[in-house]
């Protein structure tokens, strides 16, 4: 009897992730056969977007929990690219260790720094709720942010720029097409990733924690526990989106991690849709195109950007997911009436 | 989403078809959106004015101007600066107004072949070992405008100095361009926040202290407040204002009002400068745009002249890139400033005036000139950097 | 002793200056329905929070098979075997029938940190978790929606949870509140049924019914229990009468 | 530090906390009552300033611009909360977030093309220009006169709120939102009301904000974020909690600034707001049970 229920959200997630995936995918050739590179760029950049967005909607959408630090484990990924891609270029060690600009030593180091920081982090500001937990972790990431500028060594407010070649083991990923698939099979990995887990028993216990935290206790489930590991699990993958955007744009600054920004990453998974695992991943390209594309057109693009947010938040409920799922249902219905 | 991407490039190819061929193209990346946005637009403005005046061509070929919005995020100017070179394939990028924005688009431009013309940023970092032949920067190193007024304060032997900058490179450069020439007593050297709104602390702080002057360095609205703030402690008479223009120009004066009348700014160009092509710069500006144009407009106007001039000098040919890069070094045009030239690191030798604001006929603040503090001024990293030929 | 599931000892609850949980001593036997019945603001609410552990108690203990429970916390009093249904109805708005049963069998099966298999299509959590909903028959609704059921079906659901977490004891709080009289006799009908498998203390409005479903009632009044008895003892009491029944 | 520094820099960080409370009392009372996390209330705090500035520069006066600022801000407000966001009382905070997000990017850019790009200037009255003596300090009359005016204001709205019906309603509804709403009183009226009123104050700050800091676009953000910072150190709801947090936020932040290194200053009062939240989750004064 649950079958039917199952195969209808598998078909409500599994063929739009496939679509955004497939979509993707082509975008370099489209960019080569019009002889435009410059979209490879902008579709990298969506990707990586994408997935902090999507990374971190899974405490946001499902977990109930509306974090403003995660620019924070955002540019924590991106300065471990940077620090010790530094390293390398300067041959100076780092502590016991020498520098690398190889992603395959750096993305775990990444992975490790932020899990332990976002443990820590995530341990103390779960200990508040609601409005109170936004606002906790909206001090944790000034703390990061102003931390990062106190960075002197490494750029502090100007930023540190990579100026080794990035590789991951013995690819050379400074290709810009090869560093586009590379952050795809990120962004699949983590749509896979965030998939499987809100559906597990896992993803249970936390989609109904956010929901009604009385009846989980009351079945006997402590979910501080199941928060604090969603909430690191988020917080890894998004300082892994930041350690492909440091990487990709040789480049991480202070700014990467603002306050300002996190807030984008939540309106991007918002305007996207938290109600399904792909939606942000939409509000990401949304938000980065739109963004492009405006700002080509007039100095006041920021006057049209918020319109439009507020246009959309007000007639969809669900985000953009919500008007992808009503024009698909649309055109389903009008092929079996037709 | 692909579509979004797809229909995002046609838009752009349909304003783009219509441009008559070989234009130069001239990117033109700056801060236009937030509270940083009106750097930009008196960028801008500045650099249009020298464009039309000149019928709107470069080296007598028609001239396009692909703007860009950085929003103040390095990230976001590193983009539109990839969009610049690789769609819109522009020859020469101008405009940036932050350093760091700077720091993170110059690599990828230059290693694309693009000229970069500062009109505004001067980062130590390109004045010194990273120096770039493609690099020029019409504009001022940051820290030289400080180092002008330290030396200014240590001539005439004032004793004790109160330092005051936000904490960010910027901000420790001045500073630190301000103790280069400065050897007297500094009783205090503050860093506060970058954005920072009250100043009451600080103002409390360097009264106890009872320097004999505070030189500080606060751009835009931090520049505002804190001399309003200052004017309000009645600290202003007592203790002089001393500070690089860009804390005290037209950016912010208009704001500030008679708050700022008495305070000292180091300059090489202000709105009063007795010469014919800056008289007729300040004219055309407050005709055109309805208010006094600020150093930065200058530096932009200069700058759009200086590459016609350069321009022109090898036919408009620009696509040499070696004879273009000869043709800026060895500039000559008729810069607002007086005296122009480029030093070996491609950053400006340049003259520094003592300014003091005042009001003028129509009881607007101004800089009035005062005296000549250093001729043929260079910047501290020359000696840094090796030029590659 | 070995018959007592149950037992609290001088049980103390102030609310600023109310006392909503006065010196209050109860035991409650293996395999019996207790009801527990008292006036509007007497206190039994608050004492089935205290039970479940949502609320500490400012003194007295508690003991749940001879363990002291009393600075437990309510999840791990859950897993010890308490299961509670709550008096207003508190559910999960967009999960369906079974997935609440299924979330009380997991709970029950250890801890959940279990990310990769789609829990909905777990063999392990499905089949008693649809058992719990067969039980208080909502076999055709497995499918819905919390958000879309009925109040008596939210009621029925509520018992579901409780009976999937197989606990030793059940805190009724209320299960009929709000129902029409058909619904009512059905819930009747249910509790007589579940009350041979489990230890029960119930709340209930409802007289007819609790009369016709409890081995034991407890009057609490204010609260303080002022007597424990069979049924009928308690219907004659003058005490209860002159305390509770007697308007 | 000497004594009268000390004493100097306490009246500083107390003006400033009295700033804060003038642009906290709203907010804390409409995502209180409204269960409204209004991102808007710095737009409104810089539409109160560029009202004032705009008025003094067409007539001169700067008490007019202090009385047209409020009204202008709730103006703003009002209009603000009747076409768009009432709507989202009842819904997800993320939604509201969303579209106070948009509203923000959409009032500054709107302003940016009245106003232009210039900060505006506002000049202070000669009467309130000069300094007085307190205890050996010159300090400024305009900031004594904030301090004065704040306090005034927030012992205003304490009467209001603990001794008149409308404040026991407000006091009701902020710790108990369905009672509130089954008091029968017209919902929406009040609502439209409090929210106004709220906007007002914070017009009020920035037009007192005014001669001090630059009137310019986006000057709200940072206040708003500081407003935030105060509501819920406070505890979201509760006038006392602001009262108390808004002087704490003001005195620890002028004092970090003075005492810490840059870094450390800059962070003072998010460590402080980390700590506080850490040990009382649900800040220093909770309204809601």
């Amino acid at each position: 009897m649950a079958e039917p229920a199952t195969n209808l959200s598998r078909l409500r997630d599994v063929v739009p992730t496939l679509l955004i995936l497939a979509a993707l995918a082509a975008t370099p050739m489209v960019a080569l056969a019009i002889g435009d590179p410059f979209i490879v760029k902008v579709a990298t950049r969506v990707v990586i977007f994408a997935i902090a967005a999507v990374a971190l909607n899974f405490v946001v959408g499902y977990g109930g929990l509306v974090s403003l630090c995660h620019a924070g484990f955002f540019g924590i990924g991106g300065y471990v690219v940077g620090i010790l891609a530094w390293h390398d270029f300067n041959a100076e060690p780092l502590w016991f260790m020498s520098g690398t600009s190889d992603l395959a030593i750096s993305l775990p180091a990444a992975i490790l720094l932020s899990a332990m920081i976002a443990t820590i982090v995530g341990a103390i500001s779960l200990r508040t709720s609601g409005p109170y937990f936004l606002m906790i972790t909206l001090a944790f990431n000034q703390m990061f942010y102003y931390g990062a500028i106190a960075l002197q060594k490494y750029g502090g407010d100007d930023g540190l720029q990579i100026m080794s070649t990035i590789t991951l083991g013995p690819l050379d990923v400074s290709n810009r097409y090869r560093f586009f698939y590379l952050a795809l099979a990120v962004l699949a990995l983590t749509l896979l990733l965030v998939g499987r887990f809100v559906d597990s028993r896992f993803g249970m216990v936390l989609r109904a924690s956010s929901k009604n935290e009385t009846r989980v206790i009351a079945v006997g489930v402590d979910p501080w526990l199941y928060r604090l590991a969603a909430f690191v699990v988020s917080a890894v993958l998004t300082a892994v989106a930041g350690a492909l955007l440091a990487a990709g744009q040789q480049f991480i600054s202070p700014v990467d991690m603002g306050w300002d920004r996190s807030g984008d990453l939540v309106v991007m998974a918002v305007l996207g849709g938290v109600g399904v695992v792909w939606g942000p991943a939409i509000g990401a390209a949304a938000f980065v195109v739109l963004e492009l594309v405006l700002s080509s057109w007039t100095t006041h693009w920021q006057f049209v950007f918020g319109l439009l947010i507020v246009l959309i938040v007000v007639s969809l409920r669900g985000g953009l997911a919500d008007l992808a799922q009503t024009l698909f249902a649309r055109r389903s219905g009008e092929a079996k009436h037709g | 989403m692909k579509k979004l991407i797809a229909s995002a490039f046609v838009l752009s190819l349909l304003s783009s078809a219509a441009i008559a061929a070989d234009p130069v193209k001239i990117g033109f990346l700056s801060t236009f959106s937030g509270p940083g946005g009106q750097l930009g637009q008196e960028l801008l403005d500045g650099f249009n004015l020298a464009l039309e005046e000149n019928g709107k061509t470069i080296g007598g070929r028609p001239v396009e101007i692909i703007q860009g919005d950085d929003q103040a995020k390095p990230d976001v100017g590193r983009q539109a600066a990839d969009k610049m070179i690789e769609r819109d394939k522009v020859q020469i990028m101008t405009g940036i107004n932050f350093s760091n924005v700077m720091l993170a688009v110059a690599k990828p431009a230059l290693d694309a072949g693009a000229f970069i013309v500062s009109s505004n940023a001067g980062p130590s970092q390109y004045a010194g070992a990273q120096c770039h032949p493609h690099f020029f920067a019409a504009s001022f190193q940051n820290d030289t405008a400080s180092e002008a007024m330290g030396l200014y304060l240590q001539n005439k032997g004032v004793k004790k100095m109160y330092l005051l900058a936000p904490n960010y490179p910027a901000g420790k450069d001045f500073l630190a361009g301000f103790k280069r020439f400065y050897k007297g007593q500094i009783v205090g050297e503050v860093y506060t926040t970058f954005g920072q709104l009250d100043y009451a602390a600080e103002i409390a702080q360097v009264r106890a202290a009872n320097p004999d002057g505070v030189y500080f360095f606060y751009p835009g609205g931090m520049g505002i407040n804190f001399v309003k703030q200052y004017n309000q402690a009645g600290l202003k008479k007592t203790i002089p204002l001393y500070g690089p223009s860009f804390s005290l120009d037209q950016t912010v004066l208009p704001a500030i009002g008679d708050a700022a009348v008495g305070a000292f700014a180091s300059a090489f160009w202000a709105e009063s400068f007795d010469n014919p092509a800056s008289k007729k710069f300040v004219a055309a500006f407050e005709a055109k745009y309805k208010r006094i144009p600020s150093p930065n407009a200058a530096d932009a106007y200069d700058t759009a002249r200086l590459i016609d001039a350069a321009a022109k000098s090898i036919g408009g040919k620009i696509e040499d890139k070696a004879a273009f890069r000869k043709a800026l070094e060895t500039v000559k045009f008729d810069s607002v400033r007086g005296k122009f030239r480029f030093n070996t690191n491609h950053f400006p030798i340049q003259d520094f005036y003592l300014t003091e604001i005042v009001k003028d006929a129509k009881g607007r603040p101004v800089m009035a000139v005062r005296e000549k503090i250093d001729s043929d001024h260079k910047d501290a990293y020359v000696d840094k950097c090796k030029m590659a030929n | 002793m070995a018959d007592v599931i149950l037992a609290v000892d001088r049980l103390m609850k102030s609310f600023g200056g109310l006392r909503a949980t006065n010196d209050l001593s109860l035991e409650v036997l293996r395999g019996e329905c207790h009801a527990i019945i008292g006036p509007n603001g007497a206190g039994k609410t608050t004492f089935i929070s205290q039970l479940q552990g949502m609320l500490a108690p400012d003194a007295g203990t508690i003991t749940l098979n001879g363990r002291d429970i009393t600075g437990e916390p309510a999840h791990r009093r859950a897993r010890l075997g308490i299961a509670r249904s709550f008096q207003i109805t508190s559910l999960v708005p967009d999960f369906s029938v079974l997935d609440h049963a299924a979330l009380a069998v997991q709970a029950r099966l250890g801890h959940s940190f279990r990310f990769w298999k789609n829990a909905r299509r777990d063999p392990a959590l499905v089949a008693p978790a649809r058992e719990a909903v067969e039980t208080v028959g909502l076999a055709s609704r497995e499918n819905t929606l919390a958000r879309d059921l009925s109040h008596g079906e939210a009621r029925q659901l509520e018992l579901a949870i409780a009976i999937a977490q197989q606990p030793k004891l059940l805190l009724l709080d209320e299960p009929m509140a709000g129902m029409g009289r058909k619904d009512g006799v059905a819930m009747t009908e249910l509790l007589a049924r579940l009350k041979r498998d489990y230890s029960i203390i119930l709340i209930e409005h409802d007289m007819q019914a609790v009369f016709s479903l409890a081995d034991r009632i407890s009057v609490l009044v204010a609260g303080h229990i002022i007597k424990t008895g069979a049924p009928e003892v308690i219907r004659t009491d003058p005490d209860v009468r002159a305390a509770y029944l007697g308007h | 530090m000497t004594l009268s520094l000390i004493t100097e820099q306490l009246l500083n960080g107390v003006q400033l906390g009295v700033m804060l409370f003038l642009m906290s009392a709203g907010l804390t009372l409409v995502f209180g009552i409204m269960n409204f996390i209004n991102l808007t209330h710095g737009s409104l705090y810089m539409i109160g300033a560029f009202a004032g500035a705009a008025t003094q520069a067409a007539t001169g006066s700067f008490l007019l611009a202090m009385l047209v600022a409020p009204l202008v801000a709730a103006a703003a407000g009002l209009a603000l909360e009747t076409t768009l966001l009432r709507r989202f009382y009842g819904r997800d905070h993320l939604d509201q977030v969303l579209v106070t997000f948009g509203s923000i990017l959409a009032l500054n850019e709107a302003t940016r093309m009245i106003f232009g790009l210039t900060p505006l200037r506002m000049n202070l009255p000669p009467a309130l220009s000069g300094h007085v003596d307190i205890a050996g300090i010159p300090y400024p009359t305009f900031r004594l006169a904030i301090l004065i005016t704040g306090l005034i204001v927030a012992g205003l709205l304490y009467l209001v709120i603990m001794r008149t019906r409308i404040g026991m309603w407000v006091r009701a509804g902020a710790s108990n939102r369905p009672i509130a709403s089954a008091m029968g009183v017209n919902v929406p009226l009040v609502f439209a009301a409090l929210f106004g009123a709220g906007a007002a104050l914070a017009g009020l700050a920035g037009v007192m904000a005014g001669p001090i800091l630059s009137v310019q676009v986006g000057m709200g953000e940072p206040i708003l974020i500081l407003a935030l910072v105060v509501t819920v150190i406070g505890g979201v709801g509760s006038i006392r909690g602001a009262l108390v947090a808004a002087l704490l936020v003001g005195v620890v932040d002028t004092l970090g600034r003075v005492l810490l290194t840059p870094a450390l200053g800059s962070m003072a009062i998010f460590v402080m707001m980390a700590a506080i939240l850490a040990f009382r989750p649900k800040g220093l004064f909770p309204a809601h049970g």
